[in-house]
């Protein structure tokens, strides 16, 4: 990364993780009771799981409820490789490490191909499947009564005894987590992550390999907390079967929620906050539950987004001044054929033998009135649903089984009816997002982010929120972000819908400009005062099937369209 | 193996997956008419218990204690659904999974107050049994069985028979378009959270009898409940008591015929297979779409 | 609220800041003896905890009364391990380096002691601990601070097998709670029954939430054994003997001593009359024969107690009285550790205590032999002494 | 019987309705014209009452609508098929039906009867599917099982959110007849917004052309008819009307 991405300041954009980092070094300034020590070390080690937690949870938005197992899973395999095996504790710790991931992994596959909370409903269980098996298998593993005797860790000859020194050792771990996981979640693999969280379908669109990143992050989570778990027992020495069970895997994720998730910083709020509560209500002792449980209701009722949410993200990146040259299409190379699409919802039949074709510089309409199919031919164009039946071709390659995200990697970019921009992004980092929809890294997606910003004219709101903007500004970010990853092909969906005429004048003059570069256009709209002037050819659909595909004056003087517009009686003339 | 024991086996698992399936429906009920997945289901169960055994103590009669303990657990049950409804803007079905979790744990912590650690007990039933096709079956199993089925019959009554009760389905099949027509969702999401936890509390008076109850069983009775209604389809309120009843029964034979080290595994396995080859639950219709 | 209190309260904020060992005041002469008690009042095993928790404080209190130590009061510390082992390492933690305590009682359950192990070896402070499992003793060289001051799971077994040897009983099945304290019993009788010429049949489990065992009973029965031995806690213990009488098993069930309190003979109301249970002599004190050495601290006892906490102790609470007076009287003879430890290795010599009479030696910091339970069987009302004890 | 006046309906920060003004008058059929994003459909939501106006004052039968929710306008005489029909898939046509009547609890279940015969005998067609779940119903039969549902209530004021919505131009000009006889037998008066302006100006006797979220251009439905503007409107041209 050079200095010129938006990493100019790297002081300033580590400041926070540096300062949290050197609060916690601080610590033993203060106090070197080993009481207070090993409180804080327990709550480092907290740290550890929630900032992982935070990552699937807060990033990805996939609750995981049994995640105390993988805390467990790495505490098991230090223990039972360090007495049993005669292992030390170092080569033990990869050992958790692994096995956590790969259960992980083995979960992941099947839970996260679904929506929804598919993931916390298979983790529910995972405490009790993992008491039953140490359990069975008590012979080698120590059943309900545990580990015991665990060994300290040790650097060459010195145990890692004194509670200061094992502080400072587990600080050092949460350090090199925190700053990978905080440079993670500000890179542009945090806007994707946040992308799924809040819309995966839009992800998808933007060529965001959802089910494979969620997947990682719940592999990268579990590594984590198995990394927590295997420093645990090299301290506590001991470990048993429900000491991560149901209830710990519940207290992380009510120290990360109550924190406030997808924000690293509140997990670690949380752990702290949470972690000190009890000795805050010592006064309450018994009531305690009955304070602890109030108090999580409340946040969640009063601030849903945890404290931490209180404060808005500040982003980490901004747009650069360099411009990049237009890219530049081959004319008349063909970009898109659409041969005898097919679709039926329950029966009822949405899409019926479509087909047409889209060259690079060609402006293709489709119109036709409410119902008539047209969003949903734009589904099945962009793979957001699947065809009953049909091909389409994109850039020359069949893409009618491959998944959105593929598609949209092919060169396919676009806009939603209702403008579908990741809320808890920036404009620009929209933006971005569409940039890097190919998902290198590389500075130049920035580059053509802050080019595609000046294009479509959102320089000065490129650091606000979408809520921060308004319905013309949004539209023009959804545009700006499907061809900001320099897509051969764009579906735009309704794009003129609300806007005043001035603003269409705008996105007129910006699809010419566009197109002029050899961009493919589909265009979705009901504004004929977008659509006539534009389009080089408009197809008008009505009932799911095609009437007419031909030039727009053609198309307005025919009398089937005027029929399908203004219904049998259409004898209206001008 | 000593195949004739099996009829006990199943009799065993029958029983209390019948007491799954009423802690199910509470889910069920709730999550259809208001999207929230309410984890202080198995609370009402331990109230509805415990009350029961408080108000038997002090010599009421349980024809009086019962009904009583009913109503608490009615009373609850609305309460939290206020308590619910002045959630703030934002809030999606994790806050309400966290703010229900955090109701479940305050309303335990409650009952350690007022009833202690013990486990209790009242009687309802006279000791006693039958035996049914090789199994000895005890009262309590006949008293929970015929209960569950007449909250059942009753229930179906409500929901496909009454004016409110199809209002009800209404709402949680289109609650918009319910509005259209004078039904006012509020008042229904009232009424699913009265019912649950009128059913969820009925439970805990047909469980303690015969099987105590402490107050800290709410958090174990509601994930076995959430499991039955997960496996039974969430979206089918009587899917979640065959939900029960399948888990039971799996239960009953799994600790019977492989090993009583796995007594609660096998409930999770079979929601973990259930999860893989039918997310939508055994009488669920596809809701859920598949990420592409 | 008090002066004092607002102090204390402010003391308690800076600790959480940590500032704790700023304010720290060095020990004066007038400052009272500090013992500790970390116990699982709240959490799964509260049903041990709680009594333990008002045991302990009684004797404190009996301590003060009598005028403290040479002259000087006794102050019990006093952390909640809420039943797991992350609290128990910091309860233990904190007693000993801010309450500076001379000796820790607790935790309540065997796996909160093993996670305390390594600490009190560290910081070389007494524990006496109140649990089952013989693995917080053993090997003794491993567990030099520890003392296990009550009737375990090793004794209970062997008095069972006591009792089935008298009873002619050849085969036994076990049915356990799934959780250290029933797989301790599971592991014991394995070990022992063999040396008796008792066979072990048929194991079978459950988890604490079982609402249902007659597959368990009747996997047993179908198994031909002479008995079963029931080594377990909470409810489920209370199903098995309701499960037992309506399939009508003949087979006797005998009760280890995790069921000899007033929860579980409450809720099992008549389904366990006539069936034997181990359980320590404070239950039955007033049968027991007035040679018997445990009767009269035993009555002193439970008087005192009923009389401050309103319901009869149980064993656990025996066992954590006669603990707290074990350390009172240590404190009494030396000066705090190491010298309370060696005292208690050395000088705890036919200690007669509500709950047996305690013995530890060098080797052996279990401390009660299997005399110290009494087989008692369930009548209408509660529990009696079996015949061949009195 | 319907006034509205400087009507505003706000979604977080964009204006989906900007000061609009409209009355339907005792008898009347009034078409509320509009393309998508128009703001028609947000315009009767907050007639009734499923969304709440930052802005504007709604008068149904001389009563301030304010203050009341959804279901008090219903049982104030106001029924609103929503767009996209929103019947109870999952319940049958029958179910359907009586649920349209939910805000009349007093109603005898004679009457109910007499009233669900009056809907099927206004769509036959619904009668051959009876105890079917409204689901399995045809796009059409849908529309025509929503109009009915909302007939059940006896509304004075029947609005409709674009009733021809994906449905075939055979199936609207049926459902359009039924409006008319509706209007003219029984003398309900009724307010549709819709995009097809061809179904609404047929049978409707004024006009209101709606464009983002202002009334652009009102007339008589023959005067709108006759209006090149409005064909413009939909089949291009620079510019049109505004007001």
């Amino acid at each position: 990364m050079s200095k010129t991405s938006g990493w100019s300041g790297v002081g300033v954009r580590q400041a926070p993780v540096l300062g949290i980092l050197a609060a916690f070094a601080a610590i033993p300034a203060m106090s070197q009771d080993a009481y207070v020590l090993g409180v804080w070390t327990f709550l480092l080690l907290n740290i550890l799981v929630v900032i992982g937690l935070d990552l699937l949870l807060g990033y990805a938005g996939q609750l995981s409820l049994g995640h105390g197992i993988f805390v467990a899973i790495g505490a098991y395999a230090s223990g039972l490789l360090t007495t049993k095996a005669g292992w030390s504790g170092w080569a033990a710790m990869p050992v958790g490490t692994i096995a956590a991931s790969l259960l992980a992994a083995a979960v992941a596959v099947p839970t996260l191909r679904l929506r929804g909370y598919y993931l916390a409903l298979a983790t529910l269980g995972f405490p009790v499947l993992f008491d039953a098996m140490i359990r069975v298998t008590s012979q080698w593993s120590g059943g309900s009564s545990g580990v015991i005797s665990i060994p300290r860790l040790r650097l060459g000859g010195y145990i890692l005894r004194d509670p200061l020194v094992y502080y400072y050792l587990v600080l050092g771990v949460v350090a090199v987590v925190l700053i990978v996981l905080w440079n993670l979640a500000g890179s542009r693999l945090g806007l994707k992550l946040r992308a799924i969280h809040a819309d995966e379908t839009a992800a998808s669109a933007r060529g965001i390999n959802v089910v494979f990143l969620k997947a990682s992050v719940f592999v990268a989570s579990a590594a984590i907390a198995a990394l927590s778990g295997s420093l645990y027992v090299h301290n506590v020495q001991f470990v048993a079967p429900d000491t991560f069970g149901l209830n710990y895997s519940l207290i992380l994720v009510i120290m990360l929620v109550v924190g406030g998730m997808g924000r690293i910083w509140g997990g670690i709020l949380g752990v702290v906050l949470l972690g000190w509560m009890p000795e805050l209500l010592r006064e309450a002792a018994t009531w305690q539950p009955v304070i602890f449980g109030s108090i999580l209701a409340t946040i969640m009722l009063f601030a849903p987004n945890g404290l931490a949410g209180v404060v808005r993200r500040r982003s980490f990146f901004a747009p650069v001044t360099r411009k990049v040259p237009n890219t530049t299409f081959h004319r008349d190379e063909r970009v898109l054929t659409v041969n005898e699409i097919e679709k039926a919802f329950g029966g009822v039949q949405a899409v019926t033998g479509l087909s047409f074709h889209v060259d690079a510089g060609e402006i293709k309409s489709i119109i036709g009135p409410n119902g008539a199919g047209k969003s949903t031919a734009l589904a099945l164009i962009s793979g957001a649903i699947a065809t009953d039946g049909g091909t389409i071709k994109l850039c020359g390659q069949s893409v009618e089984t491959a998944p959105a995200f593929k598609r949209a990697q092919l060169g396919l970019g676009r806009t939603f009816q209702h403008a579908r921009l990741i809320p808890t992004l920036t404009v620009y980092e929209n933006i971005l997002l569409g940039a890097s929809v190919l998902g290198s890294a590389t500075q130049r997606d920035e580059h053509q982010a802050s080019h595609v910003l000046q294009q479509v004219g959102l320089e000065h709101v490129a650091q606000h929120y979408p809520d921060q903007t308004n319905q013309y500004e949004r539209r023009l970010t959804e545009i700006g972000t499907a061809f900001a990853g320099n897509p051969r092909l764009l579906l735009l969906d309704e794009p003129g819908a609300g806007l005043s005429s001035a603003d269409i004048e705008q996105l007129a003059s910006l699809l010419r400009e566009l197109k002029a570069n050899g961009r493919a256009i589909v265009l979705v709209d009901h504004i004929m005062s977008l659509v006539l002037p534009l389009s080089d050819s408009v197809l008008v659909l009505n009932s799911g099937m095609p009437i007419i595909d031909s030039d727009p004056k053609t198309v307005i003087s025919d009398p089937k369209v005027r029929l399908a517009y203004l219904g049998e009686s259409g004898d209206v003339h001008a | 193996m000593d195949w004739d024991v099996i009829p006990q086996f199943l009799a065993g698992g029958l029983a209390i997956g019948a007491v799954y399936g009423l802690i199910g429906v509470g889910f069920s009920l709730i999550y259809n008419t208001s999207k929230v997945i309410n984890f202080a289901q198995g609370e009402f169960v331990v109230y509805g218990g415990l009350a029961t055994v408080s108000l038997t103590a002090a010599s009421l009669p349980t024809a009086v204690a019962i009904p009583l303990s009913l109503a608490a657990s009615v009373v609850l049950g609305g309460a939290l659904q206020s308590l619910l409804s002045t959630a703030r803007r934002g809030s999606n079905e994790l806050t309400y999974i966290m703010t229900t979790i955090g109701v479940a744990i305050a309303m335990q912590g409650l009952a350690q107050h007022i009833w202690g650690t013990d486990f209790k007990t009242f009687a309802l039933y006279s000791d006693g049994t039958i035996r049914l096709m090789g199994a000895t079956v005890n009262y309590g199993t006949i008293t929970t069985l015929l209960a569950t089925s007449t909250v059942c019959a009753l229930l179906w009554v409500f929901l496909y028979r009454t004016m409110i009760g199809k209002a009800m389905r209404a709402c949680a099949n289109d609650s918009r378009a319910a509005q259209t027509i004078g039904i006012r969702p509020r008042r229904m999401v009232l009424l699913a959270y009265v019912a649950s936890a009128g059913i969820g509390g009925l439970a805990g008076i047909l469980i303690t009898p015969s099987q105590m109850m402490s107050y800290d069983n709410g958090v174990p009775l509601a994930i076995k409940g959430f499991t039955a209604a997960i496996v039974g389809g969430l979206a089918n309120p009587f899917g979640a008591v065959v939900g029960g009843v399948v888990l039971g029964l799996l239960e009953g034979l799994g600790v019977g015929l492989i090993s009583s080290d796995l007594q609660n595994a096998y409930a999770f396995l079979s929601l973990l297979v259930i999860l893989l080859v039918r997310p939508q639950g055994l009488f669920g219709r596809a809701a859920a779409g598949s990420a592409r | 609220m008090t002066k004092q209190h607002h102090v204390r309260s402010a003391r308690r904020l800076l600790a959480v800041l940590g500032l704790g060992v700023i304010i720290a005041q060095p020990a004066s002469a007038e400052e009272p003896y500090k013992i500790g008690a970390m116990l699982d009042v709240t959490g799964g095993a509260s049903f041990l905890g709680k009594p333990e928790q008002n045991a302990v404080m009684l004797a404190v209190d009996e301590g003060n009364q009598a005028g403290g130590i040479r002259g000087r009061k006794i102050e019990l510390m006093f952390e909640d391990t809420k039943s797991t082992e992350t609290d128990t390492v910091l309860a233990a933690r904190k007693l000993i380096n801010q309450s500076k305590v001379l000796a820790l009682i607790g935790p309540s359950r065997t796996g909160g002691a093993m996670a305390a192990i390594p600490i009190v070896n560290e910081a070389e402070v007494a524990l006496l601990c109140p649990v089952s499992g013989i693995g917080v003793v053993q090997p003794i060289v491993e567990r030099k601070w520890v003392f296990r001051p009550g009737q375990g799971g090793d004794l209970s077994v062997a008095k069972v097998l006591d009792y089935a040897k008298r009873a002619g009983w050849k085969k036994l099945g076990i049915l356990y709670s799934a959780d250290a304290y029933g797989e301790d019993g599971r592991d014991n009788l394995r070990k022992l029954a063999p040396g008796v010429g008792v066979s072990l049949d048929r194991e079978e489990s459950f988890p604490a939430n079982s609402t249902d065992l007659k597959s368990q009973l009747a996997k047993l029965k179908s198994a031909g054994v002479d008995a079963i031995f029931m080594h377990g806690l909470g409810a489920p213990s209370v199903i098995v003997y309701k499960n037992a009488r309506e399939l009508g098993l003949a087979t006797p069930i005998i009760s280890g001593h995790g069921q000899a309190n007033s929860a579980f003979r409450d809720a099992v109301g008549d389904a366990v009359i006539g069936q034997p249970i181990v359980g320590a002599p404070v239950l039955v004190w007033n049968e027991l024969p007035n040679t018997h050495p445990q009767k009269k601290a035993a009555e002193a006892f439970v008087t005192k107690y009923r009389a401050r906490y309103g319901t009869a102790p149980d064993m656990f609470a025996g066992i954590a009285y006669d603990s707290a007076n074990m350390v009172l009287q240590a404190i009494r003879e030396t000066n705090g550790d190491p010298q309370i430890r060696d005292w208690l290795e050395n000088n705890v010599k036919n200690h007669v205590g509500i709950t047996g009479i305690f013995n530890f030696t060098p080797q052996d910091h279990a401390g009660l032999r299997s005399d110290a339970l009494v087989m008692m069987i369930a009548d209408k009302d509660g529990w009696r002494l079996a015949d061949y004890e009195k | 019987m319907l006034d509205v006046k400087g009507l505003q309906v706000r979604y977080g920060t964009v204006l989906g309705v900007d000061g609009l003004d409209l009355h339907v008058n005792q008898g009347e059929i009034v078409v509320l014209i509009g393309a998508n994003g128009a703001g028609k459909s947000s315009t009767v939501n907050a007639i009734a009452g499923l969304v709440r106006p930052v802005a504007g004052l709604i008068k149904f039968r001389d009563a301030d609508m304010g203050k009341l929710d959804a279901a008090a306008r219903v049982e104030h005489g106001m029924a609103l098929v929503i767009e996209g029909r929103g019947v109870f898939s999952e319940m049958t046509v029958r179910e359907n039906l009586e649920l349209g009547a939910y805000s009349r609890p007093a109603i005898r279940s004679a009457a109910l009867r007499r009233a669900a015969d009056h809907a099927i005998a206004m769509f036959p067609r619904l009668g051959d599917r009876f105890d079917q779940a409204a689901g399995t119903l045809s796009g059409g039969e849908q529309q025509m099982l929503a109009i009915a549902r909302a007939l059940m209530s006896s509304p004075k004021l029947l609005v409709l959110d674009e009733p021809s919505l994906g449905l075939a131009p055979r199936i609207v000009d049926e459902i359009a007849e039924r409006l008319t006889l509706l209007s003219s037998e029984e003398g309900v008066t009724i307010l549709i917004a819709e995009q097809n302006a061809s179904l609404g100006l047929d049978i409707a006797k004024r006009g209101y052309i709606l464009q983002n979220g202002r009334i652009a251009l009102e007339g008589t439905a023959p005067e709108l008819h006759s209006n090149t503007d409005l064909i413009r409107f939909y089949l291009g041209g620079q510019s049109y009307v505004r007001t």
